[in-house]
């Protein structure tokens, strides 16, 4: 059973690098722990014989979302912004919540009978997925390519530079009205 | 203008207040002109209406009937018969004297006359409308100017009363609103099955179906538009609106809220609740009976309490539209036919009383029993007058308040024997607040502060006199409005009661 | 005169003086002087016309002759009512006495209220009275009869509060007419249970019908109670006579006409006109009721000193007779009574106003010795006084005899002896009083020089009427009582089986009955229809009052009364010479002991009064009814008024604002929930495991995320109680 | 069953073939002309009025499935369409004047006016999304899009803090709402909202796992259309972003939410019924989404603030007839849609109107503005009162319609509720009211000056609401129209 | 046991209460959008599960492939505005950004 514990393997790489994303104080370690467990997930795709989406999840993920985190920590300059914690006032509630959440999820886990039909796993996703995209999803990849230019529209409405004329109008505050 | 004889009387105050409107806002005396012109309509109209009514038939005359929105089966139907017709005549009337006696306002005059002819559009449409849906529109439409005309031009607490007034009425008007949605999916319409709003088609028990036909429906149905009315009426223990709005409400829109808007609430009743649920209507003869009572005494009681001789006609009203509800609830000729004099007559009687206060108002610029004294010596004309609607407020015999109260009176004793002679108690109790209100503010000494106040004007007194010969002709001789009205509600009684 | 021509006459009498009314009020001060020609000549006219009625029915000499007519007031359907006019021989007595009273006081109020700034306006209420006195007259039905009832009511109102920028006055007329409007709530039901039981208001109609078919005995009682209710509160029989009294701020005249002669006096008419709708026990009622008023009254006259006051006590004391007539079964002599009553009194308070006009006080202690400057006004006082004393050979003495006649008889064979026994001792003390106020007012010396000596002889306007009602006073009874003199031409027991005969069922054709003598029996009361009727005859539960069904008991009640009868006439024959000794007898100690103590000085009043600490102190504050009502009904109504008020201000309205509060304080929780509660919350949880108290001292907050755990909880929450439904 | 798009699929999606179009022509233009607004500002406003002279022509189309079947086009988007595109011309013309958006020292305009397009037609295939996939891609195209509107005065504390808070909320929930979908998926093998239905009236799923993807949908389009308890980002966006866009916000996305909402549901929950009584819960959560919003806002002193919660109140009342399942139902919300984007904009029209002269959003400051700005106080009333829903306008109509529908369905309870917190919002609405006339202006208040361009759009916008209350039949039609092919029915 | 359809499940809800609590606890706006990131990946991994045990085809993957670009284009907005607040209010810790409230 040799898949088996692949699968165990990347299993335990995803939840408990998950864990240290979510448990790091430090938000450069917790980005990195972020890469692994994509990592992991990546390699759970693998698994279940997503290749193409187990590539895509390591390029674009791990290649880019997570560059755009750390680079985004790196801008803000601020590594350990989670300041000492103060207690434990926020973390049990809330660990309560996600336990609940996780228990009600697994309850539904266990509890579904999942109409399992398929037999095995795809052999070449690419090649199907490929044509997916270019045939009843077509509209879809055009539609996401109009999401990512909003993004970087947006993006750029919100962070590009001013154009130095405008700064000295800005000293008197900007919008804010009596509420 | 003969065959939308309706229409008009209900959308020439719009037509009004629509010029107003347009007119730019230096031009203040023109503005009044344009709104007495705009209220003489439906008065002359009304005349006419009270020369042309056939009083022989139970039938609703001078219908107009259109298609409004098809595919809901809502339509423009309005009709008057002898339960509206004396209604109409008053709504016409008060309003064209209200527009005279707020000759001095001075404060935003476009906006005070154009909302003014909004609102006797709006009552006018009520007393009119046919359709169900239509009656609600125009039951709400009332709301707007009487927030504007209590709030911007009211007393000192205006904003409270203002809202409160709005709150109450409202809370009691979308209870109606679910009544009248569940009427609509449960009458039939004869003629082409689907449902309907027409209030005539709804009176037809043959018509009705789905759970209308469940008592315990038509019970909560009956209870939602009691209530919705009671509100209005106002009906203890939903009447504590009425002091305040009539409080600060400026004179005549206090004049139009005793004088017409409370009617609203019995008319609906009548109109509505008793025709379209006489079951429930018979059923509820006693608990009706017993607020009246409620109503009679306690507003009496109420009244004798206050300073504020405003406050002290306010709750006159709540006395004196008791004897109204115990009136209806006795189910008989007599009884039912008082019960529509009474709301005339107090329509009446109360505008006089309003408009009187209003009068003192102006002058000493407060409203206070205790603050004044001997005014009889000062004022003699504006006593007489005071006095007469007071006595007529009394029961007065040859005044018109007195027709209507005995009348209620010998309706309701065989029906609710001990109930009426405790309202009875209400004559004396209504006696002694209006007489020592009298004493106090028009007898005993002169209060040497009110040395220079001004007689009543002959303004004052065009408002005032032709109310006081309808008082007294009706006391004399009711039947002119007795004739109107008692076919109908003859033909009322006996569909209800059987 | 027709029928027709009757009825006219009546309606011209009826509309005359609000015609005057109408004139001088709206024109008065534009008339040469002020009008006050005009009313009193319109009174004239219609006292021209009265007189005619009553000639009319003085050549009939038939009291039973009646004549109606009306016109159909409301008709809506099944339920009509009229308005219509009846004149009978007492209608014809009542208009003489109205309109008679009404010229001469208004004769005289041409000088008494000379220089008045609202003189017109004084004639023009007194003709707005005289109209809605006659109407009371005039009235064929209940409804109508209640109608002008309010109406003289609020004339009265107007006029004791004439002068009403004296606090007094205006004190006094509210309460006139409230303590009116307590009789006339009971006056009003019993119209109501007449009208429910017979549907009709007409008198006749209605006596027919009760007659025919009684309500059932305690409804009956009920419903009669409460039209004496009506004739408790206006003839201001105890307990409602506390308005009387004060009545008298208004002017003199006024107090003549309306509070001696004719208002007070409708009281005892409405319960003559309807006698046949009151039953034995209402009568009883009746008859205590006024015999306790004639007791009270006659006791308090005697220490009162204000002229007025005392004359007011008489007049109260004077309509109990009345009153008491109507109950013990003489309700002839009551009307007499009444008439000689109407002529002698309204000359007492003229001649008390001629008095008042030249002293200027009420106070007899500031009086005394004015015999000579005022002979009329002396002579003619004295003769009243002599009228209501009750000495031979006047007016009084007639009427009052015949009362206390029937009261002894009454007592003889009913064993009620009581009332006797109380008016007898009111007439002894009549007596006395009204010869005090003789003999303090206008013998001895003058004990206010200043007074006396402006003091003289009222105008000829004034004193025409002392002299007229002078004359009246002495003749006016016929030198005959009530059954046997002229008087009967006019008033006499109905005649029950004329009145069902002639009722609406019987054509209605014949008016102008030839009436065989032989009907009537000048000496016989008993046709009075309840009065044979024993006490048990009305002794089933009351129901529904129409649904009575026993013929054979009331043909069995009927033998009995005939069986009685011939006992009762022997018996009233015997009380009528024992009452008439005893009453002269009684009036003339009352006469001696007065002369005694106010002329001769032989008995000194003070002393006597200062024997009697607890008396004196009862009667001067008059029994203590105003301290009562004021202790009790004023006190509880006004505490309940404010009660309701302040329940209305802080129950009713603090409901409402408390759901508005309501409303308030759940959008706050609302809006905590919306800036707290979600931190709360969480921190809540968090204080729930870590324990109790420590959570909510350390709020963090951070607003997103409690958005989001709030959120999360909430589905959560969600989830889970769906799970378990 | 392989669909492969066809050009002439683009025939029947033109609006938002236009509405794209705009989008990128105007970057493209604003890109040529720097620092003239008013290019990309004509270019969107012609594209939306196309669209939406284009959109009445599919009214009457029976369902038709396009682009690989995973959009519809029917007579309820076309209805959509119209309201989007109606939508998109108002927010352009208050924009227009709005200082907060074309202010001197703002930037990035012409993007501004851009991002208006792309959202519109982002809101159209919201509308017509029939398949999961595409739910959630149109879902968050309008979102990102939103985020970026949100913080547009990209220097304002306030924008800045509202998108932010915006994004997170926006990003948990639709994440949420993705797992929810990934858990359907798995319940039914099918992306396809029919094949959903087929396999779910099958009897896949058991009532937990039901329940659970039905509340974690909800989660993401109850955000969307700010539905307790997923509403908290509401007020404060609302009352952060720029006043143009939150008005642009309390109408276009809450609809969109809306109509997916209706597709969805109407066309895939519909069989799971039996085993998740899904009405119910969205009874509870309508009754607690109108009772919340109402009781809060009657708190509120900040008129724009308030309007955001009465926003949320309105879902509330919409979810109502929503959860009927009757084509009563889904005319009333069509119908209270429409009447609802124009008050709504026309209320916060007047806050914007104001806002350029007085720089307030505090009510205090309203003090006295119905004498000193008659006419737009006079029209704010109008609106108030059609929010209200008092007649004789529009909003008395749709609410008339909604409890009708609920009414006839027979939830009477909800019924009572509903028209209970209509006479609360009464209170807090007529709070405004109350302040512009009864409240006396302190001496020294300023002028109110209203550009006329508002001038003009508020009685373009106040002259159907009232009209509307008067003589709708021609709407109801709209919307009767609309549904009458609704296959899901 | 095989390693099955659940236990893919259960990998996935494990990373979903992850993110979840990153989400709940994170002061740090970009450490809190990781736990978004922690709960699509959790969400994917679900399609991509059932694709393989329930679908069999290729669609779960299609949408993953989408939610990943997705993800991408929301992150890229999400870290625009983080930089606008640093940059506003010189910090990225999301409790002091808490002006509206009420």
């Amino acid at each position: 059973m040799s898949g088996d514990l692949v699968f165990y393997g990347f299993a335990l790489l995803t939840v408990l690098s998950g864990f240290f994303v979510v448990a790091s104080r430090n938000v450069v370690h917790a980005a990195f722990s972020l890469l692994f467990t994509l990592f992991g997930v990546a390699g759970l795709y693998a698994q279940l014989g997503a290749d193409f989406l187990a590539v895509t999840q390591t390029v674009v993920y791990i290649g880019g979302i997570l560059v755009l985190v750390i680079f985004a920590v790196m801008m803000t300059r601020i590594p350990r912004s989670d300041a000492p914690r103060r207690g434990l006032d926020r973390a049990v509630p809330a660990a309560i919540l996600s336990l609940l959440a996780f228990a009600l999820i697994y309850m539904v886990i266990v509890g579904t009978r999942w109409p399992e039909r398929a037999t095995g796993a795809p052999e070449a996703t690419v090649a199907e997925i490929g044509t997916g995209l270019m045939t009843t999803f077509v509209f879809p990849f055009e539609y996401a390519s109009l999401v990512l230019l909003a993004a970087m529209v947006g993006a750029a409405i919100l962070i590009r530079e001013r154009a130095p004329a405008d700064v000295a109008d800005d000293a008197a505050g900007d919008g804010e009205v009596r509420s | 203008m003969a065959d939308h004889l309706l229409s008009w009387m209900t959308f020439a105050p719009v037509i009004g207040a629509a010029v107003i409107a347009g007119l730019p806002g230096r031009y203040k005396d023109l503005t009044k002109w344009i709104a007495a012109a705009a209220t003489a309509v439906p008065l002359l109209l009304a005349v006419q209406l009270f020369l042309q009514f056939d009083r022989t038939t139970a039938g609703m005359q001078f219908t107009e009937h259109y298609t409004w929105i098809k595919s809901f089966n809502i339509e423009y139907f309005l009709g008057v018969d002898g339960l509206s017709v004396p209604m109409v005549l008053l709504t016409a009337l008060l309003s064209f004297l209200c527009i005279i006696a707020s000759w001095r306002i001075d404060k935003a005059v476009k906006g005070y006359f154009s909302l003014f002819l909004l609102l006797e559009a709006g009552m006018m449409g009520v007393f009119c409308a046919l359709d169900f849906f239509l009656f609600y529109v125009f039951w709400e439409v009332m709301l707007l100017p009487m927030y504007f005309l209590i709030g911007i031009w009211g007393g000192p607490r205006k904003e409270y009363a203002a809202i409160k007034f709005f709150l109450y009425t409202l809370a009691g008007s979308v209870l109606m609103l679910l009544a009248m949605i569940a009427f609509y999916y449960n009458v039939k319409d004869p003629v082409t099955g689907g449902h309907t709003f027409n209030m005539l088609h709804m009176m037809d028990q043959a018509n009705h179906g789905g759970i209308l036909d469940l008592a315990n429906v038509r019970f909560a149905i009956w209870m939602g538009l009691f209530i919705g009315f009671a509100i209005k009426v106002p009906v203890f223990p939903f009447h504590t609106w009425l002091p305040d709005a009539h409080v600060e409400a400026p004179t005549a829109v206090s004049v139009i809220l005793a004088g017409v808007l409370l009617k609203m609430g019995t008319y609906g009743l009548l109109r509505i609740s008793y025709p379209m649920l006489p079951d429930q209507a018979v059923g509820f003869m006693v608990p009706m009976a017993i607020l009246g009572a409620i109503n009679i005494l306690y507003g009496a009681f109420c009244a004798m309490a206050q300073t504020d001789m405003k406050k002290l006609v306010a709750y006159s009203s709540v006395s004196h539209m008791g004897y109204v509800l115990l009136g209806m609830s006795a189910m008989n000729e007599v009884g039912i036919n008082g019960a529509v004099l009474q709301m005339f007559n107090h329509g009446t009687i109360t505008a006089m009383m309003f408009l009187c206060v209003g009068v003192i108002y102006d002058r000493a610029h407060h409203r206070d029993i205790n603050g004044f004294g001997g005014l009889g010596l000062q004022l003699p004309v504006y006593t007489s007058v005071f006095s007469f609607a007071l006595f007529a407020a009394v029961g007065l015999p040859g005044l018109s308040g007195f027709v209507s109260e005995a009348m209620v009176f010998i309706g309701a004793f065989p029906t609710h024997r001990t109930i009426t002679i405790v309202s009875a108690l209400g004559i004396v109790v209504g006696a002694a607040y209006v007489l020592w209100m009298l004493q106090r503010v028009f007898l005993g000494e002169k209060n040497a502060k009110y040395d220079s106040l001004p007689e009543i004007s002959a303004r004052e007194l065009f408002t005032l006199v032709p109310i006081g010969i309808i008082v007294l002709v009706l006391g004399v001789y009711p039947m002119p409005v007795l004739d109107l009205m008692k076919v109908s509600l003859n033909h009322l009684i006996k569909v209800v009661a059987g | 005169m027709s029928e027709h021509a009757i009825l006219l006459t009546a309606l011209a009498i009826l509309l005359l003086p609000l015609l005057s009314y109408a004139v001088l009020f709206f024109f008065g001060k534009k008339l040469p002087r002020q009008g006050d020609w005009l009313g009193t000549g319109l009174l004239g006219a219609a006292w021209l016309l009265a007189v005619r009625i009553f000639a009319r029915f003085w050549a009939a000499g038939d009291p039973g002759l009646r004549v109606e007519g009306g016109v159909r007031w409301l008709d809506l359907g099944r339920f009509t009512a009229d308005a219509g006019i009846l004149v009978d021989g007492m209608t014809a007595i009542m208009l003489v006495v109205v309109t008679t009273v009404s010229l001469l006081v208004h004769l005289f109020s041409i000088g008494y209220m000379h220089g008045d700034r609202r003189y017109e306006r004084f004639f023009a209420f007194l003709g707005f009275f005289t109209f809605s006195m006659l109407g009371i007259v005039l009235s064929n039905s209940l409804l109508f009869l209640y109608v002008f009832w309010e109406l003289v009511g609020l004339a009265s109102y107007l006029l004791i509060g004439f002068f009403f920028h004296k606090p007094s006055a205006a004190a006094a007329n509210k309460k006139a007419f409230l303590t009116n409007r307590v009789g006339d709530f009971g006056f009003f039901l019993g119209i109501l249970i007449f009208f429910t039981a017979y549907g009709t208001f007409n008198y006749f109609e209605l006596f027919a019908a009760a007659h025919l078919d009684p309500l059932s005995g305690g409804l009956l009682t009920l419903a009669g109670v409460g039209l004496f209710m009506g004739c408790v509160g206006k003839s201001a029989q105890a307990p409602l006579h506390i308005w009387l009294p004060d009545a008298m701020e208004g002017p003199t005249p006024v107090s003549a006409l309306i509070h001696a002669a004719t208002m007070v006096a409708a009281g005892v008419y409405m319960v003559a006109r309807l006698l046949p709708l009151f039953d034995p026990d209402a009568l009883l009622v009746v008859a205590y009721v006024g015999a306790i008023t004639a007791f009270l009254g006659a006791t308090i006259a005697v220490v009162k000193t204000d002229i007025k006051k005392s004359l007011a006590y008489s007049t109260i004391s004077q309509l109990g007779y009345m009153v008491m007539a109507m109950g013990v079964g003489v309700a002839s002599a009551g009307m007499f009574h009444l008439w000689t009553h109407a002529f002698f009194k309204a000359l007492l308070f003229l001649g008390s106003g001629s008095v008042i006009h030249a002293v200027h006080t009420q106070e007899m202690p500031l009086m005394g010795g004015l015999r000579r400057k005022m002979p009329i006004t002396f002579w003619t006082f004295l003769i009243a006084t002599l009228a209501i004393s009750g000495v031979p050979f006047l007016s009084g003495f007639y009427s009052k005899d015949a009362i206390l006649a029937g009261a002894l008889a009454f007592g003889m064979t009913k064993t009620h002896y009581v009332p006797f026994l109380l008016a007898l001792a009111a007439a002894g003390l009549t007596a006395f009083y009204m010869f005090r106020m003789v003999f303090l007012t206008f013998l001895g010396k003058p004990r206010d020089e200043e007074r006396h000596h402006h003091a003289h002889e009222s105008p000829w306007t004034m004193t025409v009427p002392l002299v007229a009602l002078a004359v009246l006073a002495v003749v006016s009874s016929g030198w005959r009582g009530p059954t046997d003199g002229w008087f009967s031409r006019f008033v006499a027991p109905y005649d029950m089986a004329r009145i069902v005969e002639e009722a609406p069922g019987a054509p209605h054709a014949a008016e102008t009955h030839a009436v065989p003598a032989a009907a009537h029996d000048a000496h016989d009361e008993h046709a009075l229809p309840q009065e044979p009727h024993g006490g048990p005859a009305h002794a089933e539960p009351a129901t529904e009052g129409t649904t009575h069904e026993a013929p054979a008991h009331g043909e069995a009640a009927h033998g009995e009364a005939a069986h009685g009868d011939a006992h009762d006439a022997h018996v009233r024959h015997q009380a009528h010479i024992t009452a008439m000794v005893l009453s002269i007898l009684v009036a003339g100690l009352g006469i001696l002991v007065s002369w005694l103590t106010y002329v001769r000085g032989r008995i000194s009043a003070p002393a006597v009064l200062a024997r009697l600490p607890r008396v004196h102190h009862v009667l001067q504050n008059m029994y203590f009814f105003d301290e009562f009502y004021a202790a009790t009904v004023y006190r509880f109504t006004l505490w309940f008024s404010w009660l309701n008020g302040a329940f209305d201000r802080l129950v009713i309205d603090g409901i409402v604002n408390g759901m508005g509060y309501l409303t308030r304080v759940l959008s706050w929780f609302a809006g905590l929930a919306d800036r707290y509660v979600v931190d709360g919350l969480v921190n809540g949880v968090g204080a729930a495991i870590q324990g109790a108290g420590e959570g909510f001292r350390r709020v963090q907050t951070g607003r997103v995320q409690s958005y989001l755990a709030y959120a999360c909880f909430s589905v959560l929450l969600l989830v889970f109680v769906f799970r378990a439904l | 069953m392989l669909q492969i798009p066809d050009w002439s699929d683009l025939g029947g999606f033109l609006p938002e073939t236009v509405m794209f179009g705009a989008f990128l022509l105007a970057l493209l233009g604003d890109l040529v002309v720097r620092r003239r607004p008013v290019v990309p500002f004509a270019i969107v406003l012609a594209g939306a009025l196309a669209a939406l002279a284009l959109s009445f022509a599919g009214l009457d189309a029976p369902e038709r499935t396009i682009l690989g079947g995973l959009v519809a086009v029917d007579g309820m988007a076309a209805f959509f369409r119209i309201l989007f595109s109606l939508i998109a011309v108002a927010t352009l013309l208050i924009s227009w004047a709005s200082e907060e958006i074309m202010g001197r020292t703002r930037e990035n305009k012409g993007e501004y006016y851009a991002l208006i397009a792309l959202m519109t037609g982002g809101m159209m295939v919201m509308a017509e999304a029939r398949d999961l996939l595409m739910l959630y891609l149109s879902l968050e195209l309008v979102s990102l899009s939103s985020y970026v509107m949100a913080g547009y005065m990209r220097n304002s504390l306030r924008a800045t803090e509202a998108s932010l808070k915006y994004v997170i909320f926006g990003a948990v929930s639709s994440g949420v709402m993705l797992y929810g979908l990934s858990l359907l998926y798995g319940l039914t093998g099918s992306l396809t909202y029919l094949g959903v239905r087929d396999a779910l009236a099958a009897g896949a799923g058991d009532p937990l796992s039901l329940l659970t993807v039905c509340v974690l949908l909800l989660a993401g389009l109850g955000y969307k259309i700010a539905m307790v308890p997923f509403h908290f980002w509401a007020p404060d966006v609302y009352e952060g972003a720029p006043t143009p866009v939150s008005a642009f916000f309390s109408v276009g996305p809450k609809a969109a939410g809306f109509a997916l909402m209706i597709r969805f549901f109407y066309t895939t929950m519909q069989p799971a019924v039996d085993r998740v009584d899904w009405r119910l819960l969205i009874a509870v959560l309508s009754v607690a989404t109108m009772t919340f919003g109402n009781l809060v806002a009657v708190r509120q002193v900040n008129v724009k603030r308030l309007l955001a919660y009465s926003s949320i109140a309105h879902a509330g009342y919409l979810l109502m007839g929503f959860l009927m399942l009757t084509a009563e139902g889904l005319q009333a919300i069509l119908f209270y849609l429409l009447v609802y984007a124009l008050m709504n904009l026309g209320a916060f029209l007047f806050v914007i109107a104001l806002n350029n002269s007085l720089k307030s959003e505090h009510l205090d400051d309203y003090a006295g503005l119905g004498f000193r700005s008659p006419w737009a106080a006079a029209m704010m009333i109008v609106f108030l009162f059609s929010l209200t829903g008092l007649p004789p306008t529009a909003g008395f109509i749709g609410k008339f319609y909604l409890f009708a529908a609920v009414m006839h369905e027979g939830w009477y309870w909800l019924a009572i509720v509903g028209v209970l917190n209509s006479v609360v919002s009464l209170f807090y609405y007529m709070k405004i009211a109350r302040t512009m006339y009864f409240t006396k202006a302190p001496a020294d208040a300023p002028a109110v000056p209203i550009a006329p361009l508002h001038y003009v759009t508020m009685v373009l916008l106040a002259a159907p609401t009232l009209l509307l209350g008067l003589y709708w039949g021609g709407l109801k039609d709209l919307a009767d129209r609309a549904v009458q092919h609704f296959t899901a029915l | 046991m095989t390693v099955g359809l659940e236990h893919y499940l259960t990998v996935s809800a494990l990373l979903f209460g992850l993110g979840l609590y990153a989400v709940l606890t994170r002061r740090n706006a970009v450490a809190l959008l990781m736990g978004v990131e922690l709960i699509l990946n959790a969400a994917n991994l679900n399609f991509v599960a059932f694709a393989r045990f329930v679908d069999g085809g290729v669609e779960g993957h299609i949408v993953a492939a989408f939610v990943i670009v997705l993800a991408a284009a929301e992150a890229a907005v999400a870290l625009a505005i983080v930089l606008a607040m640093f940059r506003n209010f010189g910090t990225v810790n999301v409790d002091t950004v808490n002006r509206l409230k009420r």
